[in-house]
Formats: structure tokens, sequence, C-alpha cells
């Protein structure tokens, strides 16, 4: 291992496979499987050939050799460190000892990951190697560019036009009220009403009786309230008298016999 | 492409039109020739002059203007670059309201407007009518803080159908349409209709009186 | 030429031209035949398919990505633009190995990828590869934890030159190897088998003591 000033900081170097040094790469990260298939790699054999003891020996001389320059070494690789030593015990018990799962399987289970990022690290490599656009191939460099601009179409027509004019000088004019020729009753028609029909008896008689009797609802209304008023004004005159045995109850109205008939 | 260039592009060709191709903006033939390593510029000369020809029948076209080449799409596909997809959209009230006091009134300010309408017109509505191409600023009015005044345009005309402003009807025949008849009134119009139909009307009429 | 398109490109091959040219972005036939009006997709895959084989032998080629056809450079004129400014981003180790995984395995989640690389990854590789526009949150994998999963975009197909995620590179012989499936399946199936590793133990032990 060289000398640098950050002795773990070594910058990718292509040649750095003949160099016998080992390194962490922190900015690209290189792990602990990582740094083993690099080991294994370099054993130049079948990923499911190569020997795991060899690979863990070399592993291991990796960490003591690191820790003998004081390196910092990220959790990762101790955790393997350990792994691996456990490993290589296992591996060296004989086989009556040994419990689930064997170490054989846990080389093998080894292996198979080392080849699996094996794989995707070659894979990287070529896909990193394709014509990439911008690098190798390009796009047109001023395209025009598509648009589709949404452009809204107002629509209105004539009368539309001459109708909201219309609304306007409506508006705006001085507004002269008209009150439509409703059906009612009109509170003299009332008293002349009541009185003669006061006239009549000198009975109670229930205000309702004084309405006209084929009256539209509307008209109905308008005469009970002009006729209320005529039977409270005729009241006032002393003419009539009211009863009304409680609130809503039927009101009645007869003449007072002093009174002379309307 | 048979008084041209040869069937097949040679490999200057191909480079010329590949930089072209790529390039962010017009190359003159210096330029060219320097991206590819100092070729000739005679040799670029007639690449460029062979795949001119070549394009013309494209829908892309190598062309010149002023000394730098650039390829650009065919002037007569022009339209399908910039499409345009129409929406229709009917006048809002407000707007109706403020593109007919303008019709009624041109040229005619924004606070004429107003006080016509008797209420503020915000800004978009006027915006709307410029965009629909129906009003158009006709310039300010010389009065203190000489406000922009409005007038229509003969697409105002074109989509109402008038020949002239002239045309509009005048307050007269909008009285006589019932067009000037207050909302309100026109509203009493319509219930005293429904309130008609009763045929104890008549029968009541004769009470009402009596 | 003479097996393929006529000599004279018709209004609809030029039409597609200009807009795959004028197109600021990789167009999907669906696109192209909305751009121009609603053309039939079929005639627009005629269109492409000549214009494909018109270009072939120019320094300009059309090519399908992930379903989205775009003008590109000849890749053999590579050394001549590379002239150029190189555009392309330098992406760090663990970047193009976190790419690759997503690519060959996807949709993938974070913890898939960390058992194949045996170590975390930080969480900068992974937006760096997001804001290169090449992989995308591809939803949730519904397991415990309902961890995010990862898959590449259309942009990583036009990147790299891909016409669809089948073009990888040697991913083919990469599944039929098992080496895209997960290390315990492969367990699984190496131990089902012949211990195939037992005769090379064997000689490991040789080496062991070496």
């Amino acid at each position: 291992m060289s000398q640098e000033a950050a002795p773990f900081l070594f910058a990718p170097d292509p040649a750095r496979a003949e160099a016998d040094a080992l390194y962490l790469e922190l900015d690209g990260w290189e792990g602990p499987l990582d740094l083993l298939l690099d080991l294994a790699r370099r054993q130049k054999v079948d990923l499911l050939q190569i020997s795991i003891l060899a690979l863990v020996d070399q592993y291991l001389a990796y960490i003591d050799q690191a820790g003998a320059m004081k390196l910092e070494l990220a959790a990762d690789y101790l955790v393997m460190a350990a792994w691996l030593a456990y490993l290589k015990s296992a591996m060296l018990l004989p086989k009556a000892a040994q419990e689930d799962p064997s170490p054989e399987e846990l080389a093998l289970r080894l292996q198979l990951r080392l080849q699996r990022l094996g794989a995707m690290r070659e894979a990287a490599a070529r896909l990193m190697g394709r014509d990439r656009i911008g690098r190798d191939v390009f796009v047109r460099g001023a395209p025009e560019g598509l648009r589709t601009d949404r452009k809204i179409s107002w629509r209105s027509d004539i009368f539309a036009l001459i109708q909201a004019y219309g609304q306007v000088k409506a508006r705006a004019a001085p507004r002269i009220y008209h009150v439509a020729n409703r059906p009612v009753m009109t509170l003299d028609s009332a008293l002349e009403r009541v009185s003669a029909m006061l006239g009549v008896t000198l009975e109670w008689m229930e205000i309702r009786d004084f309405l006209p009797p084929h009256a539209t609802p509307e008209l109905k209304r308008s005469a009970l309230a002009s006729s209320f008023v005529a039977a409270l004004e005729l009241t006032k005159r002393g003419r009539a008298e009211l009863e009304q045995d409680g609130a809503f109850a039927p009101l009645r109205i007869r003449r007072l016999k002093d009174a002379a008939p309307a | 492409m048979s008084e041209g260039p040869p069937e097949e592009p040679d490999m200057l060709e191909r480079a010329v039109e590949a930089t072209l191709f790529a390039s962010e903006e017009p190359l003159a033939v210096d330029a060219i020739s320097a991206h590819l390593g100092g070729l000739a510029p005679a040799d670029v000369r007639d690449a460029l002059a062979c795949l001119e020809m070549r394009y013309r029948a494209r829908g892309v076209h190598l062309v010149e203007r002023g000394g730098r080449w650039h390829f650009e799409t065919a002037p007569d596909l022009a339209h399908l670059m910039r499409r345009e997809k129409e929406q229709v959209r009917r006048l809002s009230r407000a707007a109706t309201e403020v593109l007919a006091i303008i019709a009624y009134h041109e040229p005619v300010s924004r606070a004429e407007i107003e006080s016509i309408r008797g209420v503020q017109t915000s800004a978009g509505t006027l915006d709307v009518l410029m965009e629909a191409g129906w009003v158009r600023l006709a310039g300010r009015r010389e009065v203190p803080g000489r406000p922009v005044i409005y007038a229509t345009t003969p697409q105002f005309l074109d989509h109402f159908g008038l020949a002239s402003r002239r045309d509009l009807p005048g307050i007269d025949e909008l009285r006589a349409a019932g067009l000037l008849d207050p909302v309100d009134e026109a509203m009493e119009a319509a219930l005293e209709g429904v309130v008609r139909f009763d045929p104890d009307e008549a029968d009541d009429e004769g009470h009402r009186d009596g």
C-alpha cells in the first residue's frame, strides 16, 4: 500500500489490479463483498471454483494490514472479517462437530453472492460501455420543439350581446316600481262586507264565514286579513264585539245591540 | 436523387450530417471543418451540397442562412410543428356585458364601463375580450389621468354578424323587444302568468271589487 | 434503398420525419399520431419503418427506445462527435452498480440491492440515479414493511441505447445461469442437485494446508 497523505482514499486507478494494495474507495463505496470479489478475481478462477479459505485468508490479512496502518475501517469490513474468521474455523473443524448450516453451505452461499455481485459489476461495465446519448450518440442539438398551443376560441352571439346591454341599461335606469294587480280585498270593501253581514243577525259569527266562498287561496288570505282589520275597526267604533277562546282559536264577532246596523 | 448525390452517403457526408444535426447552433463551413479535425473546407462544402440536395424532398431541409448551415423542418410542414388545439368557450355574462357596453359606447374607458355597468370590472374580463380579438386598445382619452380607451375590432363585427356598429339595435328597439325591462318586472310577469291559470280567477275579480 | 422505401418520401412520411426532428423528446407512435391530428397509428408505424430504413446508411439514425422514437447520430461516428463537449455526467462506481442491479432485477427494493452489493447503499446514490432520470420509484412491495421499490425509466433506455430491457447486455445469459435469482433460490438449486462444490472442496482442502 502506498503512503499517500490520505492513506485509505486512493483514487480509482486502472492499474490497481496489478498493484498489491487493497483499498477502500469511499466515494464509490467498495464494501466487503466488493473486496472479496476483488480478491476472488485475483485468483483468476471461476467464482464457483475459488478457494473460500484462500479468500478468507487474504481478507483477514487485509484487515490486519489495515489495522497495522491504523486505518479506520467501516463496520461492514469488521463484521465481514468476524464472520469470515468464524467460517474459517468452522471449515477447519472436523465435519462431525458441525452445526447447521454447514460451513460448506456458508461457503457456497458466499460464492453465490460473489458470483451475483460479479455478474452485476460486469453488467454495469457493459452498460456503461454502450453508445450513450450525450457521449457517443447525440440527439438533435436544437430541436424546434413541438408545441400544442391550447387556444380558447370564445363564442357568443348577437342576441346574448344585446340582451346583456339591455340588462345593463335596465339596471342603470331609474327604477320605477309597479305593484302588480294582485287579487286582494281592500280594507274598504272588507269593512263594507263585514258591516253588511253583521247587520243581518245579532248572533256570534265566525270571522271565517265572512270570506268570499269561491276565492282563490291568495284572495282568501287577503280577505281574512282585511276582514280581521275591519272587525277590529268596527269594534273600535263601538259597533261590534270580538271574542276568542284562546290563541289561534276561532275568532267570533257580533253586532252590539245598541249599535245601529251599518 | 438521380442528378445529385450518390445513393450511399460517404463517411464525410455522414460526419457533416451528424455534426450539423447535433449542433446547438447553425455552423459555418469553417466551424464544421474544425469540428471534424480540420477537414478541408472544400470537402465540407461538397458534403453540404450533397446533403442539401438529399434533404430537398424530405420533411427536414438543410438550409444556409448568412453563411451558417442548419437543419430545419420543411417550410410546408411548419404548421405541423405548432399545433393549435381549439377549445370553444362561451363568453361569461360579465364579459358579454362589458363587450356590449364597449360596442354601444366606444371608445370607452374602463371607468366609464364601470359607471355604466354599476359594478367593478375585473382586468381579466377585458383581457378575455382582447384575447378573443373583439376588443382593442384605442388610445387614451385626453382627460386628467389619460385613461386607456377601448373599442371593438373588425373581428367583433364578423363574429356577431354585423356589417357595422350601426346595425346594433337602438335603445327604442331594445325597449320594444322587452330587453330594457328590469329583471324584477320580467320576473313579475312570469309569476303572474303562473297565477292566471286559476279558473276561479275571473270569479275572484268580481269579489275583489265587491 | 432498393428493397425498402420508395424513392421520394410521401407527405405522411415527411410529416412524421419533421415531427420527430422537431420534437424535444422521443415520441411514441400514439404521440406522433395525436400530434398529426389523429393519424392512424398503423400509418405512423409504416412511415417509421420507411424512415428507419431510409436513415440506416446516414449519419443520423432513427431509433426506437422503449416504444419511443427519436433521431440520433450514428454510433459509428462517436469518435467524431466526442470532440464536442461530453455531456454525460460521470457516475460513481457505486451508482453504476446500483443502476445495473435495478435494471437487471427491476422492480427491486433497496434491501435487495444491498443484499447483492453486500454493503449499505447511501441515500445519495439512488438520488443521483433518480435525478439523472434513469430510476424511478415504482411503488411498494406488498411484503411486511412495504418497502419502496425502484425501476428504470424510459429515459434510461434512451440514454443507453436500449430498445427495451430485453436488450440489456447479457440479460438472457444471466437469467439462464440463474444469476438474477436470489441467493436463497440458487442455494436450494445447488443443494438439491449433486453438491457441485464438494469436489472442489477437496481441492480447497489442499490449498488450506498449502
